[in-house]
């Protein structure tokens, strides 16, 4: 994946987050606080406003000022837990202009690692978790088959919509959603939702030709 | 929505920049990042005292700023907790010598956020302590949840752990302080009615007109059971037995308590729950030695309430009698 | 009608007990005749401050009632005004000698209860004055209204003169001040939704959800007029307008202001409109020496503001920042 | 009027108040704040329970405790001019055990009188002397004319329910009402209207013999 593709990868996602900001925010409603949507609009709304002054770095670069513009700027549960995910995504990917596919994964994995180590989450307790863990798992076994990241990423993201959907009948342990005990029962995890459009956002930015790839 | 603001995006600042006018003398506002100061910090040999949180539950924090409370406050969007460049840069304006205390309410975002926060001050070598504050009964503490919810204890630690502070005691005994004060409160509240969060424009929730939502959180999260409206009396029996069975506090024990307002209850409303509180307390030979009633930790509009007992000895009494300054507690 | 209370024929009383254990220190609540009076009323030599008023309008009086502010407050039932058998025994309670001063809102039951007591209370042979406040801009003072309606000057005013009798300042200057403290001093209220009294169980009158009404009084009365929804520094810029032209305020003058909450707007939304007024009296020149935000004289469950401008002296000032220590105004 | 009838009037106007309760309040609502038939009959109910502990006294006395029990019972405007008309037919009746026609208007008349001085409404400001002015008027004219008290009393109350009804078109200038301007028009005076209803129990407890008559 390109630096551009990346570049593409987080502008998609910043496009994605406004387009679903009302759903994110009242799958929030009924777990939450419902803000999960206005947070994570207002730090990658930031965030796509960054990105054409740092377009020149390199990709860990990029990222840095991705995960920082989110830690300060989303705040909640998931401004440090997406902060995080991309500052160690970024400091795997120091110097870097491209990324081969087991370097992408190897990046995604240890922000994964970094979200559990500060929300102390793991697969099963309604949580973007959900979303992440099996998207990396699909992700590595896909690559490992042999197929070409673009292809392995829509493996990943179709894992990750899944892993999102699976968080419906669960019941929340970690997090706001955790005080409502069964009755978190049956609604799908906002930040699981929006892991999973974090992840069709790359599949569809390692497919396509970024718009700036020609400057 | 009926809200007296402007844009809901600018209701936080535009706030603030009243807040900066209407006490001039007591505090002083900064943006980007944003946190309020005492007028007068830092203070050399003082340990500093950093809150913060979502906005929308004024007072708390940004009126608990000043001589005898805390040093700073670090206010999020609304219902939303704050960020780490906030807390660190009120640190490093408050910053005396004497180290820092971070007062942080249980919630998964605010936890974390000042863990960033003091992760990256202690980097910068100045000594710092933080403090959970998780008094809510009304959530079980389990590996089931995410432990229980900062709720009413916060405010009486701000203000306790603040004289401490003014007095001059070293950090480690304001952080002992704080954590006795957690140990030592219990909360819970009702809600009558959803609040309604200006970017969302409609009440988070709908409450029907003859029910209410017990064990209410205070950014409007479901509570721990929908019951039918009930009359004061009872309200404060179920919160009061729900926050005495707890700890437990038991004969003999001095309190201080709180009755506060969610934000769309009217005072006379809290003093009617003082009332009955009161007569329990009697039954209990429980002996309540101060008291505040009031909107100190709202839910924006919400109508409902919060109970918070705190188990005292003469020293938090103390503590507690020593000055204070702030835009909303003042003696 | 969502309201943390028993039964609303016990509204009243109920609050009251639970003021008299919320503040043991402070005051006494006494009853039949109902009235609160300060812990250590009478004060010989003090001349003694009594106001009152319907109730509903928390902290208005009984949250006043204290060192350095009011002897004592005879509460109505809700949004009624006291009866005269309510104000001679507070009177007679806290004459400590010097006579006594009644300070009373211009409303017509008010004014003519108070009249009343202070016919009773000449007989008596005790030296009483009082002093009328009349200072909402809304009303037209004419031969057509009853005159001009009392509100958050009311609440100055107790302050001021309440300092005054403090030091010792004999009935005619105390009144004499307070008369001062209304001539000079000017407020207007605005309403985004209606309150609801306990005993009638709904809304008093209904407003749509993009109406405001200007110029409310603080019993549910209409205002001035009915207007669409605005936002909140345009609701600034129509209050603060109003009251600036009518005293009229100008360049150089040096005001306290009030910011005050009907009771169902959060703190938050107060501050928003403080940023305003504040912008409003720099562009004017107008020095605002001292501010009160809050919940002071409200409407039930009211959503809504008032403002209040008082312009003051050296000698005013001096006596707003003299100590009060009341359950509602601390310092 | 005897004595018994005269209590029989306050018993009877304390069960119209009663009854009138919620129609009193919502007038209040549309000029007032909304307290009018909640006072009335908070005031009305504490009246009523005293009476039977004065039933042994003169007209003087009985009227005595029905003011001032009006005047601490009943607050807001209507209790201190209430309170006031009852004191001041009470001194006009000290002593007596029974009125007659002209012992009666007097009273009446000079109850009005205190009302006017406390509260210096004349006709036509939309207020209870609006209905009590047309029915002393009549009254006394009646009763001039010839009529019997009870006959004179029907007369009065009718003359102060059209002085009630004719306070709807106009616009108050006393009271709370008055801060309506304009806004005032087209809503009938709730202290007019239990002003009636004090004329219509004066007229019925007139007319008939009174539960205690044979006691
Ligand atoms: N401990 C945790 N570990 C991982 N993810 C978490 C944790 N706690 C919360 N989350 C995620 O954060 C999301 C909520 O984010 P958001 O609404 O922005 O924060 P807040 O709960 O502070 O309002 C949840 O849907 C969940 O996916
Ligand atoms: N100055 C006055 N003179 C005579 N009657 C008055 C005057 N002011 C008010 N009233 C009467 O009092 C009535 C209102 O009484 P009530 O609602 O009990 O008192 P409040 O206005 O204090 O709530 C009005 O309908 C009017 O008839
Ligand atoms: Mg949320
Ligand atoms: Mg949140
Ligand atoms: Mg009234
Ligand atoms: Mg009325």
């Amino acid at each position: 994946m390109t630096r551009d593709q990346i570049i593409d990868w987080i502008r998609r996602y910043a496009a994605a987050i406004a387009e679903n900001k009302v759903q994110l925010t009242e799958l929030d409603a009924a777990l939450g606080d419902g803000d999960h949507g206005i947070n994570m609009d207002r730090g990658m709304g930031e965030v796509a406003a960054k990105l054409p002054g740092v377009a020149g770095s390199d990709i860990g670069a990029i990222l840095n000022t991705v995960g920082i513009t989110m830690l300060s700027k989303v705040g909640g549960a998931a401004g440090p837990l997406y902060g995080t995910l991309f500052m160690r995504f970024s400091k795997e990917t120091a110097g870097k202009l491209e990324l081969t596919g087991s370097e992408f994964v190897g990046a995604l994995a240890a922000g994964l690692t970094g979200i559990q180590q500060r929300g102390s989450a793991r697969p099963g307790e309604k949580t973007m978790v959900d979303a992440l863990w099996p998207a990396v798992e699909m992700l590595r076994q896909a690559l490992t088959d042999g197929a070409t990241l673009p292809a392995a990423l829509q493996v990943a993201a179709a894992a990750a919509k899944d892993g999102a959907a699976k968080t419906i009948p669960m019941q929340a342990s970690k997090g706001r959603a955790s005080y409502l005990g069964p009755r978190s029962i049956g609604h799908q995890d906002p930040g699981a939702t929006s892991a999973y459009l974090l992840l069709a956002a790359a599949a569809e930015a390692a497919q396509a030709i970024p718009p700036n790839a020609s400057v | 929505m009926k809200k007296l603001i402007n844009r809901p995006e600018d209701v936080v600042d535009d706030a603030l920049h009243g807040l900066q006018r209407a006490h001039p003398q007591l505090l002083r506002v900064y943006f980007e990042p944003t946190y309020i100061m005492r007028a007068d910090a830092p203070i050399a040999g003082k340990v500093g005292l950093v809150s913060g949180g979502g906005s929308g539950h004024e007072p708390m924090h940004s009126g608990f700023v000043g001589r005898g409370m805390l040093d700073a406050a670090c206010p999020g969007t609304v219902f939303t907790s704050p960020t780490p460049d906030q807390m660190l840069a009120a640190t490093r304006a408050v910053d005396g010598g004497a180290g820092i205390l971070h007062i942080v309410k249980n919630y998964t975002g605010d936890v974390m956020n000042f863990a960033i926060a003091a992760e990256l001050i202690a980097d910068e070598g100045v000594p710092i302590a933080s403090v959970v504050i998780d008094d809510d009964v009304a959530v079980q503490d389990s590996k089931f949840t995410a432990g229980r919810r900062g709720v009413g204890t916060t405010v009486l630690a701000e203000k306790i752990c603040g004289a401490a502070a003014e007095e001059g005691q070293p950090l480690a005994r304001v952080a002992q302080l704080c954590r006795q004060v957690n140990a030592c409160g219990r909360s819970m509240g009702v809600a009558l009615t959803s609040c309604t969060v200006p970017a969302a424009g409609r009440p988070t929730f709908t409450l029907g007109e003859d029910e209410m939502e017990v064990g209410i959180g205070i950014h409007g999260e479901a509570g721990r059971e929908r019951r039918p409206l009930a009359q004061a009396d009872e309200i404060t029996d179920i919160l009061t037995t729900a926050i005495l069975k707890d700890l437990p506090f038991v004969g003999g024990d001095r309190v201080i308590v709180m009755v506060n307002g969610m934000g769309g209850s009217p005072l006379l409303e809290l003093y009617i729950l003082f009332r009955h509180l009161a007569a329990i307390c009697d039954q209990h030979a429980i002996r309540i030695e101060r008291s505040l009633v009031g909107n100190y930790m709202t839910s924006l509009d919400m109508a409902g309430c919060s109970i918070t007992m705190l188990k005292v000895d003469d020293e938090l009494l103390r503590l507690w009698d020593a000055p204070v300054a702030t835009a909303a507690l003042h003696w």
